[in-house]
């Protein structure tokens, strides 16, 4: 057996030709769970009887399989007269399962911000929603850069998960490649070698957002 | 900038406010008329920033009325906006926003509540950091400064919403000896431009200087109200006379 | 078969999905503790050397890994058992994840806790294990929830190494049954039975400590 | 050492991967028995050497190559299906089974689909097919634009996406188009009948072996070869519900399916 | 508990130290009998927080050497350990250890670094809680007590480990006015036991009633050394008059 390098390279093309799917569907992602999951926290913290209800949903969420998700947007809403395409069910489906995470980490980074900066906010007039664009939003993302990169790294490595869907991603081209030739070792290198170039740079970007976040807090 | 309005008195009775159980504030009477400067002081516990929050809006309370300049808050939303607006505040812990240049500090609620253009904004902005002396600063980041510097802002950042009444808790319990120097200076100055002030503190040179009466609140009641000199020279209650004998020791 | 049925026969995987995650947690603790606190002592070439390791448990495809360390290491010799691989690249996975939190738990407390500590003439080890650490987990519990909560998820690739767990349960029943609805929503109740208690502890805990602290519950 | 071949007559065990696939290979649910076509053909061929413990191991369809290579089984017994490039990796058995493709519709056959031809020729048809599968290839060969082929990990991917009307036609190999439709619960759909197909697109399906287990394959071929003069070939390919379609000709072999590979 | 050495005197010489490029003190000489009660003041970033934590090992510096009853400190890990454990250290923000109780906030170093037993321990513990007026809050978490009453935990957690010096870096500015007294009662008592201390405070009555000398920094250096009653009468450093102008005024 051993590993063959060149036929390890005659790989990278048709795996790399992926690649494109696999970002696309990870960025998109990254932003509707952001969005969704910062909306249910917004949500939860109005308090009330949709702040449980969003709270039950929060965990629901993080307690179901990711699978059941993107089988229910693809083969089950169809029988309701909903049908979205693979792609959008993907970034749907992963968006929505990832929401219920990155809410309790919005949760721990607004908890972080000194209950004064609402209180200055409110008293030099701004609007609720001016309070969270302004004030709260940009020092939430200061005190949860890391954990955002956590799960954004997340977030590409759930990607696979598409093969259900038919999308063609990174890895399961590189299976493909390896069923036909029972070549296991090659593909799934080069494969993971480009999984794990793409989630360093996630780390590192998220590590330039950090560091320009933290920027204005040193001396 | 705005006219200021020369009537504009703040008129409290009756005010009484609960958390839960515990009563924080008891009866509360207190009429500030328009220019008049009063100092609140007490022991810790006894509701001063308690009361200074219910004039700016940020706390409700479960009877009495708040007018300022005879319109009555309500839990209306428009009107505590509107009284928000009116009244500046000045916190112990400055509150900065530290993500925002002290620049941006000042023009935000003047872009965004009052609609102002950013060339607009800033002109007022630097104004007021002209009058508490660090125009030099505005494109710092509000932890590159002093704490001096710091409180100054934030007193600059109140000031540009033109507002009727300042209100200040304990503006400068979190600074060095040197540093209170330089925010009393700026209050001093405020004071003598006819700024109606309230204003917690346990600066007694200042009360001594600018205050036309001084309060003294004990477990949510106003205990005791008077001229500065009297305060100081014989105050009538027990317990006022013996929070000054341990601060004055 | 009934739904009920369907979910009997899922909750079949649950011993594999229960051993994985407990031997998971064997090596995801550990290395959790060890490796945050090194990324959060070490300098120099130790530290990059530190945050080389956890990049790659963290950024790894997981499905990648299970692969090589199943498939490929026996080729040189080293035979682990199914388990024993999956408990493994699980649960440093979700180690090099909880390491972050445990890195950002330290980072993040007042530097004059250690300035006492030596004060008083504790040792470097007794000030990490009596001050810092303490009080660093604890604030970062939530967290660890999450994580404790994807490893049991993550097990649902335990399939790829011969293991029958819940997921690949419900596959199996999937061949015979062809009932996808009813396969797909037993499989989401059956992880929510097992996942909802832990968020539920999650949120125990998490008021337990934040009674002790003022939050920015003013928004 | 030992061979691989005298460990299992010693033991009277084989370690078979299986991926848990119907009609090939599977865990019967209520004994948790392996069963299937291939686990039931390597039974009768070796249970009169003293083998009768079938040790299953069950995965995933991509790792079962990978498990044999490891050591972590002796053979595969799943389904595989002989091709040059999989020779060059493992050593397969002589074929057992001819496997042409098949398609399954939705019941009534409403595009009336009977052939590649006819899934090429309709714009609006869209194709479901295993990913990794010889069928992907074949409709690629026969002039099915890959942008009409949806390919699913799995079977019960096909199905579902067939009945939520992702896919109008899902191609998949014979025999499991027949263990699928056998045990009568897969409602609302049904098998295309006839679906043309050229001969020489049919494949061969095998068990399959280590490269250095040669003397595990003789075995195991000797034994298939008396299984197939004495009937009982025969009589598990009826148990199975197999007939002519999927009877592999005398001259078939392991050697003339790999060519150059092997 | 450990006899007090009478002699212990610390001396300072030739200190200096550099943060970057930046030097923060510059020849720094100074001797502190054993005893004797010393008050540094001076404006902020003036260096006496650098110099407090300098001497209690928490800082290294470049150039100089500080020797306690004779023995100097190196940079030497076990000879650090040693000075830390002579010297007793309180923060301007108390740094107690929130997740121990008072009790244990006071026991953990007597248990660890002096292997004590937990008995003999918490015997020590009380005998200082007794000290600063606290021993009833033994068993709260300090979360759960007044600024004025941690600040006292923090005291008699230092003077549990029998320190022949007490350090204190502003240990008053995070206080209340009246918490404030409460402390600097302790800290009297102490003085009027012959504790040698050494403190950073802007307090000058407490300066004026306690200290043998007052010190006064500015920019790294010790610009001027006096009795109280000098210091205050008459500075004869330029700086130091205008601080004080400041500060008194
Ligand atoms: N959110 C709250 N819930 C319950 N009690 C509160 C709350 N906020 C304040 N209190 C209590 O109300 C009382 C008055 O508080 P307040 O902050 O007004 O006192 P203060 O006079 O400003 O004291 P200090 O000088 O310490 O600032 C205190 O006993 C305090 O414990
Ligand atoms: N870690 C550091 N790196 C660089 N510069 C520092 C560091 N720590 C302190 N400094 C600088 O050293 C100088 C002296 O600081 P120090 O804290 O000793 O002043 P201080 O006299 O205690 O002032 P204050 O009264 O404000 O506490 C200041 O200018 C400060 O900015
Ligand atoms: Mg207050
Ligand atoms: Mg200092």
């Amino acid at each position: 057996m051993g590993f063959d390098l060149s036929f390890a390279l005659s790989t990278v093309p048709t795996i790399l030709g992926a690649i494109g799917t696999t970002l696309l569907v990870a960025l998109i992602s990254c932003l509707g769970a952001a969005g969704i999951g910062f909306g249910f926290e917004m949500l939860r913290r109005s308090g009330g009887l949709s702040g449980y209800a969003v709270r039950f949903l929060i965990d629901f969420i993080r307690a179901t399989p990711v699978l059941a998700w993107l089988y229910f947007l693809y083969f089950v809403l169809p029988f309701y007269g909903i049908r979205l395409g693979a792609l959008t069910v993907g970034i749907l489906g992963l968006s929505v399962y990832f929401s219920g995470y990155l809410a309790e980490v919005f949760k721990a980074g607004i908890d972080a911000i000194p209950k004064g900066q609402s209180e200055a906010s409110r008293a030099v007039g701004l609007s609720r929603i001016d309070t969270i664009i302004f004030i709260i939003a940009p020092q939430m993302l200061r005190n949860i850069a890391a954990p955002l990169g956590n799960y954004f790294v997340s977030i590409l490595k759930a990607t696979p998960y598409l093969a259900v869907l038919a999308v063609p991603e990174m890895l399961g081209q590189a299976f493909d490649i390896a069923s036909d030739t029972y070549r296991y070792a090659e593909p799934l290198t080069v494969a993971g070698i480009l999984f794990l170039l793409l989630a360093l740079a996630i780390s590192q970007a998220v590590k330039r957002v950090e560091t320009r976040l933290l920027g204005s807090n040193r001396r | 900038m705005r006219e200021q309005s020369p009537d504009m008195a703040t008129e409290i009775s009756g005010l009484n406010k609960w958390y839960g159980s515990f009563h924080v504030l008891k009866d509360i009477d207190l009429t500030v008329a328009a220019g008049s400067r009063i100092v609140i002081c007490g022991p810790s516990g006894s509701g001063k920033s308690t009361l200074i929050r219910c004039i700016n809006g940020l706390e409700t309370y479960q009877g009495g009325s708040i007018a300022l300049g005879g319109v009555k808050l309500g839990d209306n939303a428009k009107e505590t906006t509107l009284a928000r607006r009116d009244t500046g505040m000045v916190f112990q812990s400055f509150n900065l926003f530290p993500h925002l240049t002290v620049l941006s500090n000042c023009t935000l609620a003047l872009r965004r509540v009052l609609k102002m253009s950013r060339r607009q904004a800033e002109d007022i902005a630097l104004h007021y950091l002209e009058k508490v002396r660090i125009p030099e600063q505005a494109k710092k980041y509000p932890a590159q400064l002093s704490g001096g510097q710091q409180q100054r802002v934030a007193i600059a950042r109140a000031l540009c919403l033109s507002p009727r009444l300042m209100l200040f808790d304990e503006p400068t319990s979190a600074l060095d000896p040197e540093m209170i120097k330089e925010v009393l200076d700026v209050m001093v100055s405020l004071a003598s431009e006819g700024m109606t002030m309230l204003c917690v503190t346990h600066e007694m040179g200042f009360a001594r200087e600018v205050a036309d009466q001084v309060i003294f609140m004990d477990q949510g009641r106003i205990v005791e109200q008077a001229r500065p000199d009297i305060f100081f020279g014989a105050p009538s209650h027990a317990r006022a006379q013996q929070f000054l004998e341990k601060i004055l020791h | 078969m009934s739904i009920f049925d369907i979910w009997l026969g899922i909750l079949q995987g649950l011993d594999v999905t229960a051993t994985v995650t407990g031997y998971g947690l064997l090596f995801a603790v550990p290395f959790a503790l060890i490796f945050g606190v090194a990324q959060y002592l070490a300098k120099g070439a130790v530290l990059f050397a530190v945050t080389c390791i956890i990049e790659f448990w963290r950024s790894s495809a997981v499905i990648i890994l299970l692969f090589v360390f199943y498939y490929a290491l026996p080729v040189v010799g080293l035979m682990l058992s199914a388990v024993t691989v999956s408990a493994m690249v699980l649960g440093l996975n979700i180690g090099g994840y909880a390491s972050q939190a445990v890195r950002a738990g330290l980072q993040s407390l007042d530097r004059g806790q250690k300035e006492a500590g030596q004060a008083l003439g504790l040792s470097r080890s007794m000030i990490l294990l009596l001050i810092e650490l303490p009080q660093a987990l604890v604030a970062m519990s939530p967290t660890f929830v999450n994580h404790f909560i994807q490893l049991v998820k993550a097990t649902a690739l335990v399939s790829l190494v011969t293991l029958t767990d819940m997921t690949f349960r419900a596959k199996e029943i999937a061949q015979i049954e062809y009932n996808p609805v009813g396969i797909y929503t037993s499989l989401l109740l059956a992880y929510f039975v097992v996942c909802y208690p832990i968020a539920i502890l999650g949120r125990l805990l998490e008021a337990r400590i934040s009674s002790g602290r003022e939050l920015a519950r003013g928004l | 050492a030992e061979t691989t071949k005298e460990r299992i007559l010693r033991e009277g065990k084989i370690v078979i991967g299986i991926h848990n696939r119907s009609p090939w290979g599977f865990r019967d649910d209520k004994t948790g028995e392996a069963t299937g076509w291939h686990p039931d053909l390597l039974k009768a061929a070796f249970s009169e050497l003293g083998v009768e413990e079938l040790d299953i191991r069950v995965t995933e369809f991509g790792a079962l190559v990978p498990g044999l290579l490891a050591g972590r089984f002796d053979a595969v017994a799943s389904g595989l299906a002989i091709t040059p490039e999989r020779c060059q990796q493992v050593l397969f058995g002589m074929p057992d089974l001819k496997v042409p493709d098949a398609a399954i519709v939705l019941s009534g056959n409403p595009k009336k689909i009977h052939g590649y031809a006819d899934i090429a020729a309709q714009a609006e048809i869209t194709m479901g097919a295993g990913r990794g599968s010889v069928v992907a290839r074949n409709a690629i060969a026969m002039g099915v634009p890959q942008e009409r082929m949806l390919l699913f990990p799995d079977i019960e991917a096909n199905i579902s996406a067939l009945r939520a009307g992702r896919i109008d036609v899902a191609v998949l190999s014979s025999p499991t188009v027949i263990g699928l439709l056998s045990n009568g619960k897969a409602a609302g759909i049904e098998r295309a009948l006839p679906f043309e197909i050229v001969d020489d697109q049919a494949n061969f399906a095998a068990i399959a072996f280590r490269r250095e287990d040669g003397d595990l394959r003789e075995l195991y071929d000797e034994q298939l070869a008396r299984l197939k003069a004495d009937g009982t070939l025969a009589k598990i390919m009826e148990k199975y519900g197999f007939g002519a379609p999927e009877a592999v000709p005398d001259t078939m072999t392991a050697e003339k399916l790999c060519g150059a590979g092997e």
